[in-house]
């Protein structure tokens, strides 16, 4: 009984319009094409502003169709995503973007899939799921917002924390190594992935638009600073000087070295592996004609 | 030589005798014939390949309910295993076996030494006639074909016509030394018996319509592709595994796809997400993959994606009995999922109605937008029957219909707009101008997170407000037996109702005053049909294969009245003896 | 000046201007007072820093059922945020603002502008004061919380002692200018206003014994460390993490684990595993975390396994209102598992309850070798209380106990042996003489695998008997209301118990033919004791929230007997005055 | 009704005699220890005797005392081994065989336990899993029977199978690659790997006492014919040419050279990884100390 019928919290949106005059230079590069009209729940100051900018960005130069784009997400802050996207979406549930959006693409292959979630939602309760939309390579974008913290459930441990960092869950260090997205992604043989960090949506901008060009599932790990829950591993701070570009004369075809770089224990901004084996809706294509031959 | 309505066979044999190739040959000879059938085998449960394996079946001049319990006719095509099988054998019964067994067979464990007086036995020398047909004793199963036939006075042109279908994709000569040893078995029966006949089946007329042989799990995987399925994703598991087996066959020449996916959260994530995109998509599973599905079934009630899924139900809990049949997953049907989240459950109570309720869920789903869960069990999802083919083709679609929306420049689009009948004119990616979120979070009518009592409140209702109309419009529950006040009603649903409908049929119970009642859809639940049936019974009584009386509960929660239970888990299909002695003790 | 029994006191701001913690201290203050408290703050849902904040606490002479919807005063330390409480105040509440605010308040957001006719606004220069005191305007929360002190003639001593203690890690200096922040408030009410008394709160002795002030999900978390809790394994969910946090600090020092699982399958997997050695093991999650472990439930049912799962209820479906309460998983904590799978569900009313039923969870889990599932909701998991610790450490452990097995040679040892009660002597790893495997699978007296019916039928039965001593040994049901045939009887369960006390204790209801019934064990339900309290009453009312009415229908089967249902989805508390006023409406 | 009461399948074990004597000389070696009462229910032939049997061996050899050794499995005809060991055993549900061990081995450090599934049981449905056990350095054994098959469900697809194979859910051919199980456990950094083949007990035998006596979490793969359902991946005819010793030279305690190993193309019979970073139990002898200092 103490939970007031308050002023509604997150409900239609209003465009507010300091933000939307602050926002008119943005609009001036058709930004908003991509922008719904929702204001996003992000603590100020959040990396994931700038993911979005990359990624609205990279939608803007490709020209998709607005309503042939479909985003669809897991459950987290970073899960909140559909509803900033000037598109179709699906806020889900937690760690099941994945089937959901293979599900979506296998129907209706003629839509654009993005899928977006955080390092709880896609490592933790969603990590089963990866390895086998790789070897379906379904044509999706799967972008993760990797802050190395449970944001949403304010602040516990998730797969990419640090071993020792303190968090609500483990208040005297955690006990558990932190995985390797990367480097794991690659042991799934996935076939397109790269690398980037919140803090520089422009770069992310160029990769994004390679991801969605890519014909098959692309991953595209983003590092990037809980401002509010984590004060320790990914800071805004110290967070540009920790990336670095691909090291030039890198194959990205050649997925032994992708490995190598995966496992340097550098951090790159780019793409890191890709190649071009057939996606699902071709290999489709050929049982279909099998089958009725 | 009596003469029968219906006959039950059982050919038993080792997993290799070929004792279920022969019953599906016999199957397709009668149903040729013009005869109904109904075909239940047994498999052994491990995979090792000594288990018993029985192929029983039920030959009848009308449509059967039940494929009969206990045997007119014993094949032993392996008499260790037989003998095992004596102890569901009528006392008349005829024990059909080799005359001439090899010599490694045990005095003690042949089975003619178990014939008892009333039986009659049919020696026949089933290797010695195979040998000479085919070179080897691997048709001794046919040499039995040949023999039922000469016992019950069955045509052999029939079942060589339908040698000739189970081998058609194999050589002529295939097919000739088999119809060979068929017409030796016969001829033995003929030649070496005084009275060759045992039981005469009634003639009855030929079909003039094509006739399919079909188990549930076919047929709903039929329903499905009938339906114009797109997307069909599974995770295999017993007994559904056959549906998704048929499908990956099937649907791929449709332009359609089947995915195997990592696991049954995967299986209903694929189905959820290609039923948001407008898709027609299934899943198929069993109880414990059923538990690992309520998680996005709930998320489909909460963003309104039609879907649908067929449980066939094992005996349980847990991994339970996965070979055998039960009706325990009624309560995870209608109630697995966190919240207030009604979803459509709908219980198919033979194999003609595994098609039409699959096609009809598809309908059900899109128009309700909601979640479907069609219960089957391992009953009704690998036994036989014939299906006459204008039982699917004559099914008219459109019984219920999805209303779609259309854009008004200037207004906002609701996707979940509240309405009377609480369905919301539905848009799905790629339509313009219709663009919007969807979310497992409560939310406004256009689709944002909303928190509010009031809000939720009204989209609550809305939810369930939907049920009301397919309430009206489905179909009112079977309702059988004398008009007026009853002694007993009984209420049965899915694969028992077959037997309770013959229990009521019965000599015993005919013209007594019992009535029954089979609802289908048992959630939404039709109350007043259901309240109008209690109010004329003194007493009801609910069958069902679980314990605690799943149904019974319901249905006491529907009509305030006590529901009596012949609730029971005998790891098999409902016996009508045991239907008919409980009835009997209740009027008592 | 009017005197009264209890006060609801809400404190209003954005977040970071104090309202929680002033509430925290004010509680402190009033339980060393010897006061009773209940508490219930609001948080924003998103994690955003500029959501409303309300503290919310009631004080009360007297045991606390409810923490009361209507304040009779409201602290605004941030005026647009306290415009929006003002639908929750009492008509004569008094209001405490900003009387000297900053410039950029504007004048139509200044709540001292909404003040009606019998309300009275007891202006304070809050952010002066603050400033004065500790140089910021960061304690205007305190200066606030002195001027309550004052308005309701409570001892200013015991604030500063409740400061003394919430800033007992800080320095010296801060607990001495946050003392004077509060004597301030206290000195300007006393100093600048005629009459500074609002209402008195009648003077209690101080308690004797010493109290913490504890919530739903602590009191549980305690009673699982009290229990003897080995290991805690979970997954983050709203709002059942608390319980993980407070473990993961508290359970390392007793030599347990806390370990925080990739998911709640995997969580209730740790549990399983940890109960089959026979430690005492648990995990606690929300709505959509127990619908992915009902799989690994059934397991626990299937293969006898003790272990305790927390289940704190949300708005549902799906991801639903994470940050509301609501009553709504009772049917998936019930029925949530394919085939007959029996668990047990609890669900306390209260925060002390929390405590002894986490504690006897553990006891009949192990006993009856089942899961128990215990039902919170966000309600009951975040209200605080003042819990008298001799709660706590009068609990007599022991009310059930585990059965534990010896081996006997030359027998082999019968894990699942079938006995009266359906208990089996248990033994686990690391025991010689005893070893065994257990299964999910059906499975004979010693645990292998079994698919017949007669085995399969004994063994269902055995572990649905075991719940019949259960249901005799648990406390009946609470019965309140007067004696013999009774109007209505009303039902409630977990945490809508207290409001349900309160509507039929309130003026309306009191003397009126209301009796109430307030089971806590909801599986197995007590057939017995709830048929005879529902034969007393014309008519049957069950209060909870959710919409389909959950309890009602479990009631309905028992009883046999119509039950109307108040169920609601407010997503907040059930409101006394909505009971008091349905129930006034069944009578007319 | 047509499932009539036969003579129990694999209900209460009996010893059949011609199968007792025949393992005379094999109870000689004190191999019988580990067995239990209850005959494997098997198909004859299936590579998994030789796994149980390599197994028993190194039991035999550890001499665990066997009310301390506890198995744990998964569904599927793997998950069968529990009855077949003479220990303590849990025969739990499809996937979750890890959790359930993890669980046991928190609670009870003192236990030895052992994990045993197949391919569809730890790489399907169980996937999640694997890379948190790996993350919390379980002290478990785990080993997977991987004869790239769902076995015990007759037949279909597993994530192991090759691309374009026929089995019952794929008439047309599978339309997924395959994982490489060895190369993702070594990306989860796994603290001890091995790979063997069901065909050579006695080197499996070398593996498993290596892989229990690993105080960590040690995983060891091992590719078996499914003589009934697989008659073209991995039969026994061609099985054995497939296997070479770990190459000399290699050190086990370099990671990146194990992923050399893992991505060859070569299968191994060996042990890829080892390293002795703390387990589970010592991280939390950690954390309890701090915690209460
Ligand atoms: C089945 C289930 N379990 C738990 C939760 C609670 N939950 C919501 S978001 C979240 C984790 C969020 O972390 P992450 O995925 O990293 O996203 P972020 O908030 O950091 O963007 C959890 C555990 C849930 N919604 N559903
Ligand atoms: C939740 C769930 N889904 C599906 C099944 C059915 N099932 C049992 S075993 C199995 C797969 C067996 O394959 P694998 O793990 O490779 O073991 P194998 O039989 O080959 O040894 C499946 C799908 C189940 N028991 N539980
Ligand atoms: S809690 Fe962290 S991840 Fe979530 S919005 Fe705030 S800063 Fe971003
Ligand atoms: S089915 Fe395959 S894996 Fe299972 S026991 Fe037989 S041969 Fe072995
Ligand atoms: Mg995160
Ligand atoms: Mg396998």
């Amino acid at each position: 009984m103490n939970t007031p019928k308050d002023k509604p919290h997150n409900t239609e949106p209003v465009l507010n319009k300091r933000v939307a005059s602050g926002l008119s230079h943005v609009n001036s590069d058709g930004l908003l094409n991509y922008r719904s009209h929702a204001l996003p729940t992000w603590c100020p100051g959040c990396g994931y502003y700038g993911i979005t900018h990359g990624l609205t960005q990279a939608m803007n130069t490709l020209n998709i169709p607005n309503e042939n784009l479909v985003v669809v997400s897991g459950i987290g802050c970073a899960g909140r995503m559909p509803f900033f996207v000037n598109g179709y979406g699906f806020h889900s549930i937690h760690g099941r973007a994945l089937p959901i959006a293979s599900g979506v693409k296998m129907a209706s292959p003629e839509l654009t899939v993005l899928c977006v979630g955080g390092d709880g939602d896609g490592f933790g309760i969603g990590g089963g799921h990866i390895a086998h939309v790789i070897r379906r390579n379904v044509d999706l974008t799967y972008i993760v917002f990797d802050n190395s913290i449970y944001g949403l459930t304010k602040g516990q441990a998730s797969p990419t924390t640090p071993k020792g960092q303190v968090t609500s869950t483990s208040p005297f260090g955690t006990a558990e190594d932190p995985i390797n997205p990367a480097l794991i992604s690659l042991a799934y043989n996935v076939s397109f992935l790269a690398t980037g960090y919140a803090g520089d949506p422009d770069i992310l901008n160029t990769i994004f638009q390679k991801a969605l060009a890519h014909r098959g599932f692309s991953m595209i790990i983003v590092t990037t600073p809980c401002i509010t829950f984590d004060h320790v591993n990914v800071t805004w701070n110290d967070f540009r000087d920790r990336f670095e570009p691909i090291p030039s004369g890198h194959n990205t075809g050649d997925i032994a070295a992708a490995m190598q770089l995966a496992i340097s224990g550098k951090n790159y901004n780019g793409v890191l592996y890709q190649d071009d084996r057939p996606d699902w809706e071709t290999r489709q294509k050929a049982i279909r004609k099998k089958s009725s031959g | 030589m009596k003469q029968t309505d219906s006959l039950v066979i059982k050919i038993c044999g080792s997993a290799g005798d070929g004792a279920i190739s022969a019953v599906e040959i016999l199957n397709r000879a009668c149903a040729l014939m013009g005869f109904h059938i109904m075909n239940f085998d047994s498999y052994p449960a491990e995979i090792r390949g000594f288990g018993k394996s029985v192929g029983h079946t039920r030959i009848s001049r009308t449509p059967l309910l039940t494929p009969g319990r206990y045997a007119d006719c014993l094949v032993a095509l392996n008499d260790m295993h037989a003998i095992t099988e004596l102890k569901r054998i009528k006392p008349d019964a005829a024990l059909v076996y080799d005359s001439r067994p090899p010599d490694y067979i045990e005095e003690d464990c042949a089975v003619a030494g178990f014939i008892e007086p009333g039986m009659s036995g049919y020696g026949v020398p089933l290797r010695e006639l195979s040998a000479q047909a085919v070179k080897s004793a691997r048709s001794r199963n046919i040499v039995a074909l040949g023999a039922i036939a000469a016992m019950y006075n069955l045509d052999p042109e029939a079942f060589i016509e339908a040698i000739n279908i189970r081998f058609a994709r194999k050589s002529a000569v295939v097919r000739e030394i088999n119809s060979a040893a068929l017409k030796m078995g016969y001829e033995y029966i003929r030649n070496h018996r005084e009275r060759p006949v045992h039981k005469t089946l009634l003639a009855v007329k030929r079909h003039d319509r094509p006739i399919r042989i079909v188990n549930g799990n076919e047929a709903a995987a039929i329903g499905a592709l009938d339906a114009g399925l797109t997307l069909y994703a599974g995770y295999p598991i017993t007994p559904a595994t056959k549906i998704m087996e048929y499908l990956a066959k099937k649907l791929p020449p449709k332009n359609g796809t089947v995915v195997q996916t990592e696991d049954e959260i995967a299986a209903i994530g694929h189905v959820v997400g290609a039923g948001y995109t407008g898709k027609r998509a299934m899943t198929a599973t069993s109880g414990p993959g059923l538990c690992l599905m309520t998680e996005m079934l709930n998320l489909a009630v909460q963003a309104e994606i039609a879907c649908v899924v067929i449980n066939s139900m094992r005996g349980g809990p847990s991994t339970g009995l996965p070979t055998k049949t039960e009706q325990a997953d009624l309560n995870l049907a209608l109630y697995g999922g966190s919240g207030d989240s009604p979803r459509v459950v709908l219980a198919p109570a033979n194999v003609p109605e595994c098609y039409i309720m699959t096609r009809r869920a598809f309908e059900i789903a899109e128009a309700f937008q909601t979640p479907v869960i069609l219960l089957l069990d391992f009953f009704l999802s690998n036994r036989f029957e014939d299906v006459d083919e204008t039982v699917l083709e004559t099914f008219e679609p459109g019984m219920f219909k999805r209303l779609t929306a259309e854009p008004v420049s200037g207004k906002p689009f609701e996707r979940f707009r509240v309405t009377d009948n609480g369905v919301s004119p539905a848009a799905f990616p790629g339509m313009p101008g219709l663009k919007h979120a969807i979310t497992g979070l409560e939310h406004t009518p256009r689709g944002f997170p909303n928190y509010e009592g009031d809000n939720h409140r009204a989209m609550t209702e809305k939810r369930r407000r939907k049920f009301i109309e397919l309430q009206n419009a489905w179909p009112h529950p079977d309702v059988t037996g004398p008009k007026g006040q009853l002694s007993i009603g009984v209420l049965s649903w899915g694969s028992s109702i077959g037997a309770v409908r013959e229990a009521l049929a019965s000599p015993e119970l005919k013209g007594l005053s019992i009535g029954g009642c089979f609802p289908r859809l048992l959630q939404p639940l039709q109350t007043e049909p259901l309240k109008l049936f209690a109010n004329r019974c003194d007493r009801l009584v609910v069958v069902e294969l679980n314990s605690s009386g799943q149904l019974a509960g319901l249905i006491e929660q529907t009509t305030h009245k006590k529901a009596m239970r012949l609730a029971d888990v005998p790891a098999e299909p409902p016996a009508v003896e045991q239907i008919v002695r409980y009835l009997t003790g209740v009027l008592k």
